[in-house]
């Protein structure tokens, strides 16, 4: 199973040795943990963003995992890399606390990079997750941010 | 035709309901006019007319709103997603 | 301590969580895991490479690591990062086993991801260690590759 | 002027040793000069001379051949690194 959806936390070691498990071709694994941030220094800086205090991510039983297994797949055809996994936590969860883990391994570092990045761009703008921030004054929607579309766009240009 | 609507996250909240089972009147066939259909109830449902940048699902397969929507359809509607 | 030359295997969720530890401004954890491989794939392919059964890793005690903390701390002042873990192995290594991780915690995923990448990039072309392969046709010391000075070469046009 | 020079890797095993400790003759400043003079001992020496891109360091830093050599200096010669 390349693609998990859960409230659970994960051990981002034990699923990157996994990778590499029982086989002496992998040369890279290359991952990538995303964390619930407190967000105090925009708050201080900015005066506008209070603090996080904690975060509730919704997602869409069903199509978040196809959509997720869709992004992998679309990895697997555009670089050589031999496996890939992505756990995406939703829930409640509080700063400091991982969200999502991407690793992916190949023969050489370049290819299991350029996966690992690709997956995080499609992920933040093509899978249905939604974060719900609690701060001290209420509940806030995170809206999209251009930067991720901006970061997702760049792969479009290259190989299917 | 019978289809299934979903909504979430903030639209979910401004609707107040998360899912609806419902018989759409002759002439509905796109994702688009679906959306007007509902908007037009008035009250909070005109969050579907003015959430920015509404996304749109048929079948779990994110669509653009001229994409066709047939009998047993679900159907999801939901602000532009932030997972990672 | 953010550079280690050990023997000893390192245990990359642990580094990894440990970067975050105690802080709730870390959104991004990027990794790199090297291992050593077989490579029996060339060998079947090009007739030239034969399998690798173990390697031996040499190093310059002291300069090896002052080399490390150099290209740590180049990477500190190149990319806005809250901390940087480097740890390579020396010795005798077996197909499979871990040779090298790097992992860089940031605000933001790009900025994790692209001083991992440099970090590994400059570590292959600029800090003393030294392969040396066993094979059914006896040791042989791994060349130096083209391809690694081109990937560190892409960086020395950025700021510095 | 006494140095301290070490060798790695294929060198250091084409040479058989891996450290000396020498005084050298006058006129010997640089790194390159000193190289021709190890390679110039002959039999395995020549090694120094053959290895290609051969790498060298002064007291743990990297240098080119035209770098200065100093009373008490640590000089280090090695083939290019494969670490990672």
């Amino acid at each position: 199973m390349s693609v998990s959806v859960q409230q659970a936390d994960f051990d981002v070691g034990a699923e990157m040795a996994a990778l590499s498990a029982g086989r002496d071709d992998v040369g890279a694994v290359a991952s990538f943990v995303g964390l619930v941030r407190a967000d105090k220094a925009a708050a201080a800086d900015a005066g506008v963003a209070p603090a996080v205090q904690a975060m509730t991510l919704e997602h869409y039983p069903g199509m978040t995992e196809k959509a997720l297994q869709e992004i992998v797949d679309q990895a697997e055809r555009r670089w050589d890399v031999f496996g890939i996994r992505v756990i995406h936590r939703v829930g409640r969860l509080l700063p400091g606390d991982r969200i999502v883990m991407v690793a992916v391994a190949s023969a050489h570092r370049g290819e299991a990079f350029v996966a690992c990045e690709f997956i995080m761009d499609y992920l933040k703008t093509r899978a249905p997750f939604w974060k719900k921030e609690e701060t001290p004054e209420g509940g806030r929607w995170v809206d999209a941010r251009e930067s991720d579309e901006h970061a997702a766009g760049r792969w479009d240009s290259g190989p299917n | 035709m019978n289809v299934r609507v979903l909504f979430f996250a903030g639209l979910r909240e401004a609707l107040g309901t998360g899912s609806e089972s419902l018989a759409l009147p002759d002439g509905i066939a796109t994702v688009g006019a679906l959306r007007d259909h509902l908007a037009a109830r008035g009250e909070s449902w005109s969050a579907l007319a003015t959430t920015k940048n509404l996304r749109s699902a048929v079948n779990q397969l994110m669509v653009a709103a001229d994409a066709t929507v047939k009998e047993g359809d679900e159907v999801a509607f939901f602000p532009p997603v932030t997972g990672g």
